[in-house]
């Protein structure tokens, strides 16, 4: 086992004081050296917003990519290199607001990916603007007015994506957020961990206090398998967002990966996915003539001598 | 009275058996050793809307279409009234006699507009009428095919309902074609083989409808457009439209990821990438959209994977936050890049080039990046190739403009040389303290791929870590850094690759165009004692050359070629305090022919004019 | 009632003959014929695809937009004119793929929209690549290999969402989507009708014969009442596909709707909303010093004499 | 020795509350009737990172910023280890004294390289040495205020924990300017009020704060910096950052629906908006994204309604393709883009002007538009009224341009006039058999919302109903139509509103510039023979004013002041064949200061360099 100090970076952390994140990111470390991934095979993912910052605090790659969009690149990544860990890093607004459609697709391609959602129900780098997991009439300290807008349930919403592992953590209990890392980075396919992460500066509604009153864990409390439970057992599960709020795995499934379904159709996929493929020899293309003749042969058309 | 060369265009619904027709003459031809060029002109629509495919073909290569036609041939009423002006003296028309007495009121899928021009110029003239002008005013050879009587021979011959039958009807065109040409039944079997693969009972009835039909027309007027013979250099030609030259360059380059999200005319490209059968994993994805595209796209290339994705505008737009991120992380990726139409939909299935100054702008902030374009089929080819390689050398992204035009033209060709150089930048060997964003002398950071190496990216200005950074002084050496790679790339790719030069050196006038416009002008100074300036690359822009062509000339004497309105590549000249002289525009979405390029060069030449408006075809 | 050649326009329809879109047309004339609405204060907005070019068949008006932005033209659309009913015709590569993340925010905010879902499992008019919608291993005539993608269930998403009023319906039983179409439209919220529509051009495995097979009332056959049953039930219940196919209304309930919230927080909205908002007397502004001094008063100061 | 103009900035962590300590110093200032400029600067980030505010305070207008200081009011140790160089002889210093044994490796919110930096420059050096150094070196006045003490007597007083106590130390620094300026208590109770409305006991226990300081820095300094006394023609003056003025002149044109997705620095124009206590309906509309943003805020417009979304670069990179719909359906909508560092997220807190290019030229296909910018808040507030008015004449998309600079900056103003005028152009009052998009000889067809009429729009190609229409004859006329507006707009909106010429007839030099580089190009001329031409629209461009401007000057003597690397104005100017001389150009991020500029200009002027590239500022 590595030591988690070797898993983080030189650069300062400028989350505010208190911020949940640091739950988080602690969690992140010990999951990390706890599984002893080599750095250089591992790969943050992150998107725009104080969550965004992620990678450049760990000391493995780090992709800090554009506002929402995280998931995509991501995918970009694993699908040419099968060696990477990819581990998204994205706000609540990143995930949920501009990038909902990538996070609805990605549940679709079960790609072996793991998507952790920093759910601090406002837009924090923005300065607290509501994000779509805020309650509808909550009136955060950075709002004019309470909010409009009915929140996403992540946890549904992933369910509903096709999302084969997906589980809540409380930014505040960082040894049961750091096995759930462990298991969602161990998962085969899409995994997603929505992370309950108090914001300190902008959201006085859903803080520690918040949710240290009312957050419960799935397993400890419940006869909670989730690699048993049926979709709509989890689905209705997910409702429970009030007095209690679970925490935990809610479902679990081993499905074929994307990258395995493209392996079924491209043989050498999997041995050698696209990063790996030798694309020339002696700086000319692998394709010679005879090659392009056969691969193109319904284009080519012999002249009457 | 063989011919060398025959100017042709069938027309019918879409959906009803055009393409086959066209695939089948085109190989034929080829097999028979003729070149050819075609463009396929659609609406945005599945079935039902009128469609043509308009050829050129010659002992020689042709360069572009034009017009009149020497033959049309008509699966339908719709496509007389639409195309029976361009037909003159001697010419051929092909169409079926059972469709004699409709009028156009009586075709719904025709639009509005030419309804109504229709109306004020021929008023409630029948087909039949059509083609009786034709005959007797026109001196049109009209071939009249009762369409519904050849079909049921088929019918009953093979045991086919009439709806089964129907289907059939593009061999009818093949067949009245191939009679009046004298194609070779050795050519046309291959053609349909190739077609229908191992589709035995397809074969043979369509050869015997293609044969039905053609022997009763040879029977009835001869073989009148047969072409000379030709003795082709080539032992193979490639028969390949611009989206599938493209696939080819692509793959011949490494392309190991190609994601897309469908849109016309990019999609087929993509398609023909999927059908092959490969020893390599390329993998090529469908996006849920166009912003997952690039930046899937940008992050496969971050792993060391020649990654591209291609698009037209619509798509192109939605790219550009994502291009920015590439720009700023010095990511190599290619983006194919297929003008139609615009603004907004626009026209999706028609032709354009007005998306030029957008391509060297797009995006907020100042990046280098690459745009350049190519003019016909084999350009394309070597500037996918290209692509990758000047991409991978700069770390900057590449916009390879195409368009319509190209894409949808079928051309044969002779396979390309594929001793092409593979050259994939600066990379770095070292092992430790791996900066990514190294502050080079010249611009460029050895790269290494994720996996190899723990490293960062961020589309926020960064250090040579690639970590954050707001300081002012790490951000200007940061911009200079990246923008030091414009000068470099000024002074390395050569000038004469970034602008060609055609033509004699004491021509009368020149050209200057861009992309596909390229065969069209070519012909036209063929004919006329001109030049062409064909210019290729727009960032970085050949400044030096084109600058030192462009002083031979009288600026009356400079005449801009653009499918546009407001001339982009005249003002891109104009911003880089180059002369600039008047301007052929055409902005319908057809393509330019030469018959209307010559007159509008004679316009702008001998009337004075500044700016002629192209706006020939239906 | 109108007769519901009223609400045709002149234009010639171009889809391919047979083509379920003609179904839905036809259960839309009648709809809108029955209800007998004013034709100027109906507004058809749809994306791009063959599904796109429905406004243009409708004698109401239309706005035929981009691809996957129907849904946030609509909002912008019906949130400054309240007397309009607002009706999104989209394709589901427009709704679903592009559009997903507007589609799930719609949800969110329980707009006074009905979104009537064209869903042939394929993109129509850019010639037959999956849409997703289609189910994982399908090769349909379009389609180089099997569909690598898991499909969404529009269904499960538009639930779990947050629509108001959720259906599906079939394009070959045009009466009863003409019902579905009346009340989605009656319905205050966000209404959604994913439409079952054979495209028989691409789609040669979700067929007419496949449908006529599997499709079942949800209401004739079971005691089901949309009124009643609960989120999860319904959320189950849209799991259902395969060899029966249920149509009908899952789910509905009256909830407030985006402008009732907006109203509660702008006094004059509902009864003045933006488009009916005077904003010029004889040319001028409608502000005049006065109340600029007392709207933005905090940022002025008098002066010390 | 009282004084007429004062430099100062005030420097500390973010979240500490530096906004405070400018909002009540500026309000107090206001209210003595001075005049204040001010720009904040600061990380993107929310807690933790160096910020400063820095501050021109005149009896008359201050156009711009400058260096060297009068006054630096250090919260923390980063401050002054940032700023120390800033200082000259006889200015002052505030700092806290019980930091003086800090180092600057001490803090880690330091960034990397300004501590690389500092290591060559000064290396272990703590606070007191600096301060000491200062002191008797460089002949500062230095300052010191025991921070910890002073809180502790506040906690004492009041019975505050100490961590409550920490959040006044805004009010610490508030004490000592405003001793050192001798600021009026009548003004500072009034901008207390202002900043804490009816929160009694924050008053309180800041005034005694602020009175506890003040007398003791008088009592040892004096109160050197008093500003000699003012006479303010204004009775009120408005006090107001570039992000609130654009949101009152929005509201007073009548905007009713503003959409937007969270961006800095286009936020807090749309957040003032959702604050204001209104009678009308106005809608401010967060979207999930900023594709939706502009899709919705188009809708709204179709309605009737004026609308208009407000963003930044990464945000307007995803509107494009929306924009090009609104071309193509001729909608008039307001963009407001405020221009920060790129590309990418680039430095998201910092200004730029490096956006011009795309938004000439943003999305594909051509459509006309209108491109204009805004130099200072009065102008701002101005163009908000006329963007509403021109879109809704003209039926185009109106990209507003402004930057961080501006938006980021809080001036002191007269309340502008009202009396503007409202104009909404055309519209059908006809009943029967409406065309959207009839062929009107002008280009501009009548409009009709929404809701009065049944009508189509589409991004397609369409024809004068809108439907969708492929014919190329109906293409030509429709494109036509629609760039008709061009010539049209050139023609009737003024070209003195478009380009602005500020000087004498006889000046020796014209500088050219656009945007909020206008004061400190106003202040440049003031101090040398200079002229200045403020470019406001980009499209239509006024070439006619300005090709007559440029006569006047030889290639020598105009020099391009911007934003930017590349020079986008100038480039823009070359694409309209105008003449183009040397360019001064800035990067970093940090505005221009008078200073730098003079310098700057000379150098052109007397060195004959082409191109300045400025630096200032931390
Ligand atoms: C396209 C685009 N739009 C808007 C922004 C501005 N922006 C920066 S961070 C952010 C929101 C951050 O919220 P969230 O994703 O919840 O992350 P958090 O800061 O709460 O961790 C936004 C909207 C941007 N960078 N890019
Ligand atoms: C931004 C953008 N990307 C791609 C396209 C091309 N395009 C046109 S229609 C279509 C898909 C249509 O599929 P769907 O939404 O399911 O509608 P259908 O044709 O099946 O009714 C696409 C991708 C486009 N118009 N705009
Ligand atoms: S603003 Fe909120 S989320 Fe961001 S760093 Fe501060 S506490 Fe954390
Ligand atoms: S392609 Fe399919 S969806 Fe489109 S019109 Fe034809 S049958 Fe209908
Ligand atoms: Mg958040
Ligand atoms: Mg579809």
């Amino acid at each position: 086992m590595a030591r988690s100090k070797e898993y983080r970076s030189n650069v300062w952390i400028d989350w505010c004081p208190g911020c949940g994140n640091f739950g988080i990111i602690s969690a992140l470390y010990r999951a990390l050296s706890e599984m002893g991934l080599d750095r250089r095979k591992v790969v943050l993912v992150s998107g725009i917003g104080c969550s965004g910052k992620t990678p450049h605090y760990v000391n493995v790659s780090g992709v800090h990519t554009i506002h929402g969009r995280p998931i995509p690149f991501a995918i970009g990544i694993k699908l040419s290199n099968l060696d990477l860990k990819v581990i998204v890093h994205g706000g609540d607004g990143d995930l949920l607001g501009i990038g909902s459609g990538h996070f609805v697709s990605l549940g679709r391609r079960n790609s072996d990916i793991t998507v952790i959602m920093h759910d601090n129900g406002v837009y924090g780098l923005t300065k607290g603007q509501a994000s779509p997991t805020l309650s509808k009439g909550i009136k955060t300290k950075g709002l004019a007015r309470p909010n409009l807008q009915d929140p996403i349930n992540p946890v549904a919403l992933a369910l509903t994506s096709g999302y084969t592992f997906v589980a809540r953590g409380y930014a505040m209990r960082t040894d049961h957020l750091k096995e759930l890392i462990k298991e969602a980075v161990k998962h085969k396919g899409s995994s997603f961990i929505d992370v309950l992460q108090p914001c300190v500066t902008y959201n006085d509604v859903n803080t520690v206090e918040f949710y240290d009153m009312r957050v419960y864990l799935l397993n400890e409390e419940e006869d909670w398998d989730p690699s048993e439970v049926e979709l709509t057992e989890a689905f209705e599960k997910s409702l429970e967002w009030g007095e209690r709020i679970p925490i935990g795995v809610f479902y679990k499934r081993r499905r074929k990966t994307f990258e395995e379904r493209i392996g079924e159709q491209i043989p050498k996929y999997l041995e050698a996915p696209p990063s790996k493929e030798k694309i020339t020899i002696n700086g000319k293309p692998i394709i010679d003539r005879e090659q392009f003749r056969r691969i193109f042969s319904r284009n080519i058309v012999r002249v009457l001598d | 009275m063989a011919v060398d060369e025959l100017n042709f265009l069938i027309g019918g619904p879409q959906g009803a058996g055009l393409e086959t027709t066209a695939q089948v003459l085109t190989f034929s031809l080829a097999h028979s050793g003729y070149w050819v060029i075609s463009e396929r002109e659609y609406h945005s629509n599945i079935r039902g809307r009128h469609s043509y495919i308009h050829f050129r073909v010659g002992r020689k290569r042709p360069l572009a279409l034009t017009y009149p036609l020497d033959l049309l041939g008509a699966m339908d009423a719709e496509t007389i009234f639409t195309h029976f002006k361009s037909l003159e003296e001697n010419s051929y028309l092909v169409y079926d006699e059972s469709s004699i007495d409709k009028t156009y009121k009586q075709i719904p899928s025709m639009e509005k507009h030419l309804k109504e021009i229709l109306e004020m110029e021929i008023g409630e003239k029948t087909v039949g009428s059509i083609v009786e002008y034709l005959r007797s005013e026109k001196g049109v050879n009209t071939v009249g095919i009762n369409f519904p009587k050849v079909l049921s021979r088929l019918s009953k011959e093979f045991d086919l309902s009439p709806s089964q039958a129907s289907r059939y009807v593009s061999s009818i065109l093949i067949g009245a074609v191939s009679g009046l040409m004298n194609l070779k039944e050795q050519s046309l079997r291959k053609a349909l083989e190739n077609r229908f693969g191992g589709r035995k009972k397809l074969m043979k009835q369509n050869l015997f409808l293609i044969k039905l039909v053609s022997d009763s027309v040879k029977e009835k007027h001869g073989t009148p457009i047969e072409m000379n013979p030709v003795r082709n250099q080539e032992r193979e030609l490639l028969v390949v439209s611009g989206n599938e030259i493209v696939a080819m360059g692509k793959l011949v380059a490494g392309v190991r990821y190609e994601s897309y999200y469908p849109i016309t005319p990019a999609a087929d490209e993509c398609f023909f990438l999927e059908t092959l059968d490969l020893d390599s994993s390329l993998v090529v994805f469908q996006t849920e959209d166009e912003i997952s595209a690039i930046c899937s796209a940008i992050g496969a290339a971050l792993t060391g994977t020649r990654s591209s994705t291609s698009t037209s505008g619509p798509g192109f737009s939605l790219m550009v936050e994502a291009l920015g991120w590439a720009g700023m992380n010095e990511v190599p990726i290619v983006i194919t890049y297929y003008q139609r139409g615009g603004p907004s939909t626009g026209q999706p299935t028609r032709g354009s080039q007005s998306d030029l100054l957008f391509s060297i702008f797009a995006s907020h902030g100042e990046f280098p990046r690459i745009v350049l374009s190519s003019g016909d089929h084999l350009e394309a080819f070597k500037d996918s190739v290209m692509a990758f390689n000047l991409a991978e050398k700069y770390q900057v992204p590449v916009i390879h403009l195409l368009d319509k035009f190209l894409a949808n033209s079928i051309v044969t060709m002779p396979i390309p040389e594929l001793n092409l150089d593979i050259t994939r930048g600066l990379v770095d060997e070292k092992t430790n303290a791996y900066k990514r964003f190294s502050l080079s002398e010249n611009g460029i950071s050895p790269r290494k791929f994720l996996g190899e190496e723990v490293m960062w990216y961020t589309g926020n200005e960064h250090d040579e870590l690639g970590h954050v950074s707001e300081n002012p002084d790490i951000r200007r050496k940061m911009y200079e850094k990246r923008m030091r790679k414009l000068r470099l790339m000024d002074k390395e790719i050569s000038q004469e690759e970034r602008a060609k030069y055609y033509g004699s050196e004491d021509a009368d006038f020149l050209l200057v165009g861009w992309g596909s416009v390229k065969g069209v002008c070519l012909d036209a100074i063929n004919h006329m004692n001109g030049a062409y300036l064909h210019v290729r690359f727009f960032s970085p822009f050949p400044r030096r050359r084109v600058s030192s062509i462009l002083e031979n000339f009288d600026s009356e004497k400079i005449i801009f070629v653009e499918h546009n309105y407001i001339g982009q590549l005249r003002k891109l000249f104009l911003m880089h305090r180059l002369n600039a002289g008047g301007s052929i525009v055409k902005y319908t979405g057809r393509p330019m022919y030469t018959n209307e390029l010559i007159k509008g060069i004679k316009t702008i030449l001998e009337k004075g004019k500044r700016k002629v408006v192209l706006e020939l075809g239906p």
